[in-house]
């Protein structure tokens, strides 16, 4: 394996013994980025849009480069298609907001895979609630897998959205998205790809998928916290309502109404967050420069360097099951006999920070019939060391709760 | 078992619960929750005379949540309403870390959960057991005592 | 007027010849804040709230810490009624979309000042599209003043909501927010105050002005982009159903519904800007260190200073009138033959950032019968020497556009 | 006046516009707008046999946009519709910054507005007559040639 990227990451110098093992509920930021924006906020720092002056023309060139590189990223038609959100939540809300209410009516259905984060059920829900659509969920095995048989026979005549995502944040399974999107596209349905847990870490092409919209969060890319995005088809994008309402989001505002602006200025109400958009970019080019190949080979590596050590240590169930390639950079797991709050506070004596809990996917828990577990997530910037540490732990778990061995 | 992680006594009532099971006769019951780590744990107590005769836990949690309910059960089981209350009261006080050396003595095994307060995130799976007790002590609340 | 505080500001250490006169559309940033959201990255990041680990445990404390200090900083009762958001535009949409839409329907009415920037404006619209409610505006005069007899008139039976801001981003008048709250509340009205230009400049104290919700941004107040607060009433806080779905914001999940967690956890879905939050803590620490008493002082002498010169100046009108007192930091003007562009065209090129266009109060310029107007405000780390040499330019406008004199 | 901000010629022109007025016997009449701004011209224009016979505006706007709307109306009256189409595309062309010194002397006093690509900001002041205008010579446009 090349050289440790530790040192990128400022947060492993100041603990130099910690083991971080929860990037999939936020990763940690490098210098280049906690750097960038902090260079923005000395150098380039105005309201963007309407700038009439230096300072700003350099604010709104931070913001606009940010999302070209945004665009590129994803492989974006247009950069109309990127919109700046605060994280994936609100990518998703949006949609269910804007499109969801003017384009669902009662007789429709929406399609959710029974896998996803609250954030990709919730508003679903929400919407369902409001319009009177009707909510189904697709059922996935115990290994996390959904076949394209399943989604055919779900799909119906009305199903108007299937919501899912790349990566669960539980199974740690890359999904066929492209051939959902094409059975989806057959039947006049529209496919939601949360790519949260995707775009982190493997090469997303929002084309090649053909997704009509995906939502992630920046802070799970190295980013700073506070900016998301959501991409949308253009034509979608296009036809759908504001979502919030306010400054820089029109083109002409009377007493009785408004014109709104163009793509994608109308779903970015407010002060933009720049400080934010200029961290992303900071972070995509930090990715760029390690290069998806050295980060899938190397968080590859350590995931199945982990499932390997972990299936061969009694009492422990891997949730999705024991094949590594079947998880990427995400291992949930129960230890027979211990809550995961303890499994956790037993990890976090040890310097060690996993997770414990439902991982924002409860009726994932109860499909599955665990209420909770325990989950390591990984990075790049992660060594054999720190799956080392973690493994040595785990062995301890049990004996430390006073079982026999 | 020389590692334990956490305290001896903890660990015993976690593994060992004497009180982890139904209370057919009991004459009222609560259950309470934890939503967010998933823990839940129904509360059942047989009361008579203002005493509480008998009482048991069911459900699943943490150790510490599990330990804690059961300690509990040990302590207020043979006492009156008011004493159970009354410990209850001094259990929060040493969460809280305001308990004096005599007041702790009172609390019998439940000291062992004293260190608790320094893992934040774990101060609800204690009291969740005390706090459904004070629930059933209450004497306005829906079967109630 | 005591030591010049543009040293604690590294933009103008970049830019020693620039003259920042727009901080009304947002502050610079103190190397106090910059440094304390850095550090955070460097120190603390987690997602917290779930946290069961050391790190998690900081970032919860970071984030938790800053909502105190928000609390504390406008004497609100209770932590709970501090809700983080994006900026002052959400806060505000996030009123009519939760609390408007589950109060108000086809009877009501909503009342808008007219002088309202268009982020207290278009989701009262958007609120009356929705539900049928009337929406009517409460007028000024010239120099942006609301009478309470007016407030009184125009209420009636029937008024649900009435939304000003403190303090206009065109006028820069201070209204008095109590009296119009105690008038509202006779009326069975609730009040919402706009504080994005007010909470930066003055001391606001909600239980003071006893209005119902307040909404303000960061990026306005020193701290960086992407963070801004919402305070309501407890009461009305706790009745009011969620806005953004998702991770974060439940108690309970299942595939029917949600129970949803506790305030003012309901309103913030998905990963929360800690470090945002973080640099707002900060800002209100430099805040404070600097004292209102300072910062109003400073702030005043330099408007007055500003008005008094520019009303010696032929051709000028100043929206709101002369009187300096009426123009908290933000002097709005108008050149007579000269458009506005023009006129920060030409202070651009003197090194001067002032904004022109229809500062998002398009309505306010309708009303009052002009197309746009040119605006300078400022903060308190500007100097005497700034407002010489934006008097300096303005006096050479007329000339430099081909104008006798 | 030594230092006009401007280039003399366009502020001779805002100060002065020949053809900011109605136009009676206008055969066709567009408003082009930019809403952010404020800015609105209304572009009216009598074509006769394919030639712009006369031409001009009314609205308001800034210096840019106001004389970039003069000096195209003196450039583009008395030329044919084709000759018209092909100046609005030179001038594009100049904005974006990829005009030949050839193809600049076409553009006659036009070619002041040269430089207003270095603020990015008020290119949509200078295109707004000339957007309104391809609007007007579109060949399937409401109220077209
Ligand atoms: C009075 C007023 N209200 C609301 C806003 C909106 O603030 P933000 O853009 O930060 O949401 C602004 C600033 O643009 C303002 O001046
Ligand atoms: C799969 C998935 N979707 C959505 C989210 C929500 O992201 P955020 O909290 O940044 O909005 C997460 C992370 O928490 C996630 O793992």
């Amino acid at each position: 394996m090349s050289l440790s990227r530790k040192n990128d990451f400022p947060v492993f110098a100041q603990f130099p013994d910690m083991v971080y093992l929860d990037s999939a509920a936020t990763a940690q930021k490098p210098a280049a980025v906690i750097e960038a924006e902090a260079a923005y906020y000395r150098e380039a720092n105005a309201n963007p849009l309407r700038g009439l002056y230096d300072l700003s023309v350099r604010a709104t060139d931070a913001y606009e480069n940010a999302r070209e590189a945004v665009r590129g990223f994803i492989g974006a038609a247009s950069a109309k298609e990127i919109v700046f959100t605060r994280n994936a939540t609100e990518s998703l809300n949006l949609i269910a907001y804007s499109f969801g209410r003017a384009e669902l009516c009662a007789n429709d259905e929406i399609l959710v895979a029974i896998s996803e984060h609250h954030s990709n059920m919730l508003p679903w829900q929400m919407l369902a609630r409001e319009t009177g659509a009707r909510l189904r969920y697709l059922e996935c095995d115990s290994s996390g897998i959904y076949t394209e048989e399943a989604l055919r026979a779900a799909l119906t005549p009305h199903t108007k959205i299937f919501a899912i995502a790349q990566i669960s944040n539980v199974f740690g399974r890359i999904q066929p998205i492209a051939e959902f999107a094409e059975i989806c596209h057959e039947n006049g349905t529209l496919i939601v790809c949360d790519g949260a847990q995707s775009v982190p870490h493997i090469p997303v092409d929002v084309q090649a998928l053909n997704v009509d919209f995906l939502a992630f969060s920046g802070h799970k890319m190295f980013a700073p916290m506070g900016i998301g995005v959501l991409y949308g088809k253009e034509a979608l994008l296009q036809k759908m309502p504001p979502f919030l309402y306010g400054g820089e989001m029109i083109e002409y505002v009377t007493r009785e109404g408004a014109e709104y602006a163009e793509l994608p200025h109308k779903f970015e109400a407010g002060t933009v967050n720049v400080g934010g958009a200029v961290g992303l970019h900071a972070a995509i080019g930090y990715i760029r420069s390690v290069g998806f190949a050295e980060i899938m080979q190397r968080e590859d590596a350590l995931t199945a360097l982990s499932v390997e050590q972990m299936r061969r240590i009694p009492h422990i169930q891997i949730i999705g099951g024991d094949d590594p390639a079947a998880h990427h950079g995400i291992v949930t797991f129960a230890v027979e006999g211990v809550h995961p709050h303890d499994i956790a506070a037993i990890f976090d004596a040890d310097g060690i920070a996993v997770r414990a809990g439902h991982h924002c996917a409860q009726p994932l828990h109860q499909h599955l019939g665990v209420p909770s577990t325990a989950r390591m997530s990984l990075a790049f910037y992660n060594d054999e060391q720190d799956i080392e540490k973690f493994v040595n732990t785990l062995k301890t778990v049990r004996r430390r709760m006073g079982f026999a061995g | 078992m020389p590692d334990n992680f956490y305290d001896e006594v903890l660990i015993d009532h976690n593994l060992h619960p004497q009180h982890l099971h139904g209370l057919p006769g009991a004459t009222c019951s609560h259950a309470g929750m934890n939503p967010s780590c998933g823990d839940e744990i129904t509360l059942h107590l047989t009361v008579q005379d203002g005493v509480i005769a008998d009482g048991a836990f069911t459900g699943v949690g943490c150790a510490v949540s599990q330990a804690s309910a059961d300690i509990m059960l040990d302590l207020i089981i043979g006492r009156t309403v008011e004493e159970a209350r009354a410990l209850t009261a001094l259990f929060r006080k040493m969460i809280a870390g305001d308990i004096t050396p005599e007041e702790l003595e009172q609390l019998e095994e439940a000291g062992a959960l004293q260190n608790i307060a320094r893992m934040p995130a774990r101060v609800k799976c204690a009291l969740l057991s005390w706090r459904t007790l004070e629930h059933l002590l209450e004497p306005d609340a829906e079967n109630a005592v």
